[in-house]
């Protein structure tokens, strides 16, 4: 596996950057997430032959053709599927999928399940924008109630979906959250989900500046950064705002997480929850947080449990256990055939 | 009283009962020792449409036809000589198919009031004037089963399930068939259950017994049916299914590439996924996705990593691929897309056989995204077939769609074991990396072929990006320009026409070739035509018969050889969907002849056919 | 809404059955949960006119030939999409959707993914076989991990999916569990789901005799349902156990669920957690109780929050709101046109 | 100096700018003026495919061709007379297809030294020869229209955005247009935001008055362009989406039915799907649905329920419904599919048009699956051909569908309202419950079209069960029968192949209806073909224009008049799709002339052929 190769100390940004021309709209969020990777990647120590970014259609979906790697700009919502296809033919490569929120849980939710329930070893990034992007801003399936959209006039009528929940409600075994203003937070998440082995599953939050502009405004504006958003880290406390003064803490009689304030109430920060990122219960309700006024939106690794094997390997390891034990010749030769030896007439 | 034993030259053989009754296992056990004695033999096994329809009903009625001889053997036999019916309702549902005059063994302990009635006969037609027309003999198999393996310490129900093998003994005995392959059979099966073994070797040694020694009717003959005219070599009764699952795996080998099964299960295509999954010694990889539009994408991606991509389905699966397919035809990857064809449309008739998938296979996708199709004509020709279709789309960086039907699928034919060493390997190479500074350009094409070179992730130097958007001639990248559009749709489509030169020319498969009336067929009419137009010929007709197993693009003759007949007539099992091919191709005035029941031709339907057009 | 309108006393489960014969195998557990059906449908007052079965395909997908009622034996996958055009076609229906595993988790994952999300007014069995039965047997996406099969001949790889899980995961307002052999309990859950407005979502346990034999053995023998099943009621304690000694608490260190014993270790009732079905993340945890050998499979309504309107209700309520306000001829006769009144030369 | 006015009979103009220029805005505007004072005039936007490309580069650029005349205009002109460029990528893109002599305006306050590196010019061509075939008029159109708006106090860049109506302004001067239409239409838009209303139409006056009084080169002239000969009527610019949606409309109201739209969004049909999100008013439900396949599984749920289903998609959308398409047909329900062609294979070129899905509507579908096939020509004939597909479904009990293209969806064209009480009503009823006693037959079928009738879910006595197996002629229930498959195939055939006698017989566009040459068209290549037939009859050529609505099934003389043509040639923008069909129903040698570049036909191109065929 490639984390395990020697990091090529000599590769920089500049090798992962392609001589194509970027074509979103200027100041798309895109341009963050795109920058942040090929920045991160030589960090990661990968090769660009070993790399491959696979993606289905939107805005979000042209990714690939920006990396100086293998890409392959598939078709809308099937990169999970090309992409599980592609690792069961060389699974050395590092597989990383681009999709978004149209892309990936509109026509795509089922590949996008199926990957995450199979675990097959991918790094699946779903840009987030809560809109399509490409067609010239429909509302998606993780849009707000109520968005107006060219399909939407008087305002969309159906409950958005939670890209996390959804992830772990399909079986993932990895499900990690940051989003595109957040430059240093990213590139670690970028490299938890290349360690892992099996599906990781990144929620981007992404801006559309053109139609969708402001989508997580409330929680990504320089002001209320510290107040709206959760940074984890397994094993340490739950914290968060400005002075590191506010917590999550378990109400057992509502079973709901809730926001507690050190030093209100009798609340000390023996009451806030540890991160735990291997209890698929708690990675849940953080998953969902963000939906009250007080809550924030919690970012980093939110659950990660390593199975022994993934997906592509126990396919592949029930193939090598068993390849070369007979030939083909063998198998047609083999059981009830007669022999003709010379032409008889009855 | 011993019967005479009489030779024949060929014979058609029909067990039907219970889907409970094991007649799959009887008609195959028979075709085994058939095909061992050296006759030719064609199959056809007839399934309920559900899984366990409720035990005596029509809709539950399982059964298998033979038609064996010391002659070559084409088709199952337009009608059976003998019918064996277990029960009321697999005598109510094939009764009809009986030639007149045939044998009809029933056994009359199944002929209950109940199954009477379940199968809808108000009356026993037993006990009335109905069967009349055929040789009826009346066995309580039944009873005689019972007693047979009586020692063996059987409950009822499970004595009772060796009625098979006392019919089969029956049978064996009547056309002078050897029990040792079923013994042999019936005592690995049973291994483990050592009763079981015994009582079912039991039965089928008291049905044969009973064949010998048994006061029957004068009708009871013994037949003989001898070998066949057969090329020297080593013989092996193949399903199509199996033939074409080894066709893909030799593809693999002679490519030198893995293969990559991306597959969801459908009627009747499952046995190709079961079979290449049990093929992981030969590195075989195989994918149940979680829908077709999954498998294909699989099949596209492992193509993509450098592997032969095959997807395999049925119609509606198939619909549900033409997305992914034009994908692969504009990224320009390998892939094998077999199609095992049934009843439609939509659901239709998943159990019954069709070949109305023709005009989705040539003209089912979105934009001109043409591809190369090639049709299987009999089981044992899907091996050569596969290969084709992996050769074509390795060497044309195209998906290939391979038709086969359900009919092929499941029929058995002996069929001579080829020479694995002696086929010609197409072995493939990857792109390399240019030379230091230029620019890798993914679509370079190969002059003579137009085939686009295959990169392959993970090596040094071909990195590159491509999708499903134009791409421009000169470098693989994203384009929008007018000409560069019009000259890539120009070259996929050259690229593909320009494949009738590297496929055998078209040949005639009997008669001459011009004159007056060609019937030119394609997939599993095949059998039915080839004696329809023999029987022609044997008449003094002018007829010949034409094959085409290549569809698209059509071998570079077809065009004049067609043109030099005066009447072309084709037999297809849809409303005419080669005729629509070969009268825009050729503007010629290929006639239909269209059957559309679920049922493969009667020899005899295109015998009529011939004797009107070849007459008129 | 029908079950508004009176009972239709005078309808038996006789008017429910059709006069096609039945082609399930015999011993298949689809039989119960068909005659459970026609039984009961005439105890919730619903006319045979105003009901519609919508199925996909599968052995289970067959079930709408033998109701006499309105029925629909779509394509595979596909019929909550069906279901839904349906509804928003007639919304006085009452619409079932039945599925399989395979059918519903497989190939048509994504719709039903989506109808859940949407809450579209249906009622939606899906049959658990964990097998494709129609097909002759080949592993399905419930299959437990291990699952020999014709496509997986030396066990299959891929870890289950939970359908509790991905229902809840997809935002499903309605969930509930029984089983085929549970004639007494599956009723009620029939009867909730019918009530409930919104996407409901019934899994039945269902055994399929002839590829997946035992499937569900290990909890409905007998001799281990008191068990192995827990029954789930609103408001009461989560207590199980041939007597009835067995209870479900909130661990809090272990952040999970766990079984505890009445009268060891110092546990009383009041350590057992009373059910709350309009808690999402109890009822997330109460699906996936049954795993360890201890854990009973929980039965009943596990989750149920009526949203103050339907899908269906509110796409129609925005048509309604304009309906007739203008029309097609003012809409197109509107805006900038010019009159020619003779015909003119320049 | 006072320009002299000079009378033409008809002019193109092409507005390009970068995507940010708002020159789709500008073509639109000018295209109201133009239809308000009379002219016929047909319009292409030509967008980029990227949402919002980097300024200034050629990916970027956004054009609006407006052809307009005082006569009757059907193609958008194949060189425009008038370019007008406002930055140096605009220029690079268009100025191939100004014709030699035409006017070129640039904004030469747009060329930058980083403008001209973004547009690849290595030298600015205004300091070169390379525009000395045209006639080259520069002007900083940037900083006069800064200076127009100065008043206004926005900022630079806000004030730059006016740019487009400044260049408005002089191009409405120069074609003596009015700008009332405009200043009334800003006024609207910038209602809440008066100083940018004001600033714009300082902006279009600045620019008028710039025409008027500038001292502008002598080439610099005023032309007048008089109304065209019209019926008289009520006219109204319409695109092809927003005819298409109200004839869908029309199509509910004239049956009875509620409209329910399943769609999913994709380039370039989603304007149907967000017009038909407007009409709530006319009781029309639409639901965007996860993707196409559900898109379609509701319309036929919908029309199982008794409303008439409809759904819209592009070629890679269609192709994912081709299963659920099978359904419809296999259950006889009605729906209208509505196909808004782009440029193919897979993804392919999205923005562009092309008509290469008529394979797919015709033959894509597994099994044999008919279904009638209509196809919109030009963006006022969507009303009426939407209509049309209505009422077959309807009457036929089948899908329907309804082919256009991206050309026709964006595409503007002045269009004589229809008076809608005059169009006759399709009025349906639903299936009654059979009298006490008897079986309800889902499939009783009318005995002249051999439609089925409707039964609708909420009626007492009609309640039935079906699905996508075959069912039993004579009672609905799923049948497995032989001959029953074959009489339904056949039946679902009939039912089709029996539309043609309910269409109208074939007619001939132009010319007679026999002769030497017939130039066979379909779908949005009318224009051209008509305008090129047009050319050569004036030069005396012998050549009529036949244009094909009904694709599937085909008028029932067309054979017949076809054949009474020595030749036909078949233009399309595929490569010779329709001549496919022709050639297998008529055997007619029908040849095919394909351009597939995403562009429309040039007249030129036609006209090209029609020489060489009618004089050889
Ligand atoms: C089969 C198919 N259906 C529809 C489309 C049109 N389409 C392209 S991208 C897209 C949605 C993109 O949304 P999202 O995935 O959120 O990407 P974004 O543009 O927002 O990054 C749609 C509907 C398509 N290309 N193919
Ligand atoms: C498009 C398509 N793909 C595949 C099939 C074949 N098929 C029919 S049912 C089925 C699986 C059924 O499994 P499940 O939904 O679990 O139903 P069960 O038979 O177990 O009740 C499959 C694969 C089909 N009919 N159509
Ligand atoms: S449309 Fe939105 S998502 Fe797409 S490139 Fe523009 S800003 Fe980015
Ligand atoms: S195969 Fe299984 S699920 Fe299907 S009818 Fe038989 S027992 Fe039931
Ligand atoms: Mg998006
Ligand atoms: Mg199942």
């Amino acid at each position: 596996m490639n984390e395990l190769s020697a990091p090529k100390a000599n590769l920089t940004i500049k090798d992962f950057t392609s001589d194509q021309e970027v074509r979103w709209c200027p100041g798309c969020g895109d341009y963050a997430i795109l920058k942040c990777m090929q920045r991160t990647l030589p960090e990661m120590g990968v090769t660009r032959e070993n790399t491959v970014f696979v993606s289905g259609i939107g805005c979000s979906s042209r990714f690939p053709y920006y990396m100086n790697t293998y890409g392959f700009h598939t078709i809308h919502g099937r990169a999970p599927a090309v992409a599980t296809g592609l690792k069961l033919a060389n699974p050395e490569l590092d597989v990383w999928v681009v999709t978004g929120d149209g892309d990936g849980l509109s026509i795509g939710g089922n590949h996008l399940m199926h990957a995450l329930r199979r675990d097959v070893d991918l790094n699946i990034l779903l840009f987030n924008n809560k809109i399509y992007g490409l067609t010239k801003g429909q509302y998606s399936p993780t849009s707000d109630l109520g968005t107006r959209s060219p399909s939407t006039p008087q305002g969309s009528v159906d409950p958005a979906l939670n890209p996390i929940s959804f992830a772990l409600g399909s079986g993932a075994h990895f499900v990690a959250r940051t989003v595109d203003t957040a430059q240093k937070h990213m590139p670690g998440v970028f490299k938890r989900a290349h360690a892992f082995k099996g599906a990781s599953f990144v929620e981007i939050l992404q801006n559309c500046i053109v139609y969708n502009d402001a989508a997580w405004k409330g929680i990504t504006e320089k002001n209320v950064v510290a107040d709206k958003q959760l940074l984890v880290e397994h094993g340490e406390k739950m914290l968060f705002g400005a002075e590191r003064n506010k917590g999550i803490r378990f109400n057992a009689q509502k079973f709901a997480l809730e926001v507690v304030v050190i030093g209100e109430g009798g609340i000390t920060e023996d009451d806030v929850l540890t991160h735990d990122e291997t209890n698929l219960q708690l990675a849940r309700m953080l998953g969902e947080l963000g939906g009250q006024a007080d809550e924030p939106v919690v970012m980093g690794v939110l659950y990660a449990r390593q199975a022994e094997h993934s997906y592509t390997d126990a396919v592949l390891g029930q193939v090598a256990e068993r390849k070369g034990k007979t030939t083909l010749k063998d198998i047609m030769y083999g059981g009830q055939t007669w022999e003709v030896s010379e032409t008889i007439t009855s | 009283m011993a019967s005479d034993v009489q030779v024949l030259e060929s014979a058609v053989v029909r067990f039907a009962g219970d889907s409970g009754d094991g007649m799959q296992l009887t008609g195959s056990q028979f075709t085994t020792s058939t095909a061992l004695s050296g006759s030719d033999l064609a199959t056809f096994p007839d399934f309920p449409a559900e899984i366990r329809a409720p035990a005596g009903t029509t809709f539950g009625v399982s059964a298998f036809q033979i038609n064996f001889g010391a002659k070559s053997i084409k088709t199952v036999g337009d009608r059976p000589d003998v019918l064996v019916a277990m029960n009321p309702a697999a005598l109510k549902v094939n009764i009809k198919t009986l030639r007149p005059g045939g044998l009809l063994v029933v056994d009359t302990g199944a002929f209950s009031k109940r199954n009477l009635q379940k199968a809808g006969y108000d009356v026993d037609p037993l006990s009335t004037h109905e069967l009349e027309a055929y040789q009826l003999v009346e066995l309580d198999v039944s009873k005689l089963t019972l007693e047979a393996v009586k020692d063996f310490g059987l409950g009822n129900k499970e004595a009772l399930r060796c009625k098979n093998m006392w019919t089969l003994g029956l049978m064996l005995w009547m056309f002078s068939r050897k029990r040792e392959p079923v013994v042999a059979w019936l005592e690995k099966k049973f291994a483990k259950l050592p009763d079981i073994a015994g009582a079912n070797v039991a039965a089928l040694n008291a049905g044969h017994a009973f064949g010998e020694t048994a006061e029957l009717s004068v009708h009871f003959k013994r037949y003989q049916i001898g070998a066949t005219h057969s090329e020297p070599g080593i013989y092996k009764t193949v399903t199509g299914s199996q033939a074409l699952s080894w066709g893909i795996t030799a593809g693999g080998e002679l490519s030198g590439l893995p293969i990559v099964l991306g597959s969801y299960p459908i009627t009747p295509a499952s046995p190709i996924l079961h079979t290449l999954s049990n093929m992981k010694e030969l590195g075989v990889v195989t994918f149940q996705a979680e829908d077709e539009i999954a498998a294909i994408c699989a099949a596209i991606g492992a193509a993509y990593g450098g592997a032969l991509g095959v997807t395999s389905s049925s119609g509606p699966g198939i619909a549900l691929k033409g997305e992914a397919l034009g994908l692969a035809i504009s990224i320009e990857l390998p892939l094998v897309v077999i199609n095992s064809q049934r009843g439609g449309p939509s659901t239709g008739l998943p159990t019954k056989t069709e070949q109305s998938d023709l005009y989705q296979a040539i003209y089912g996708r979105n934009g001109d995204a043409p591809l190369p199709v090639i049709a299987t004509r009999s089981p044992g020709d899907c091996f050569e077939a596969a290969i084709e279709a992996c050769r074509i789309a390795v060497k044309y960086m195209t998906p290939v769609m391979l038709l086969t039907d359900g009919f092929i699928a499941n029929a058995a034919e002996p069929w001579k074991l080829p020479d694995l060493d002696k086929i010609e390997p197409f072995k493939v190479t990857f792109a390399e990396a240019p030379e230091e500074g230029l620019e890798f350009n993914p679509f370079k094409r190969d002059e003579v072929t137009l085939a686009r070179h295959w990169p392959k992730p993970g090596v040094p130097g071909t990195e590159h990006r491509i999708g499903g958007i134009e791409k421009s001639f000169d470098s693989g990248h994203i384009s929008y320009d007018p000409e560069n559009h019009q000259k890539m749709t120009d070259t996929r489509v050259g690229k593909i026409d320009g494949i009738a030169n590297d496929i055998p020319a078209q040949g005639v498969d009997q008669g001459e070739d011009s004159g007056t009336l060609a019937v030119v067929g394609w997939g599993s009419t095949y059998g039915p035509i080839s004696e329809a137009v023999k029987a022609g010929r044997e008449e003094g007709l002018k007829v010949s018969h034409i094959h085409i197993r290549y569809l698209n693009p059509f071998p570079a003759n077809l065009g004049e050889l067609l043109a030099s007949f005066d009447k072309v007539i084709v037999p297809e099992m849809n409303t005419g969907q080669l005729k629509t091919v070969l009268r825009d191709k050729f503007l010629i005035d290929a006639k239909p002849l269209n059957k559309v029941s679920g049922q493969p031709f009667k020899i005899q339907e295109i015998l009529d056919v011939i004797h009107a057009e070849a007459s008129s």
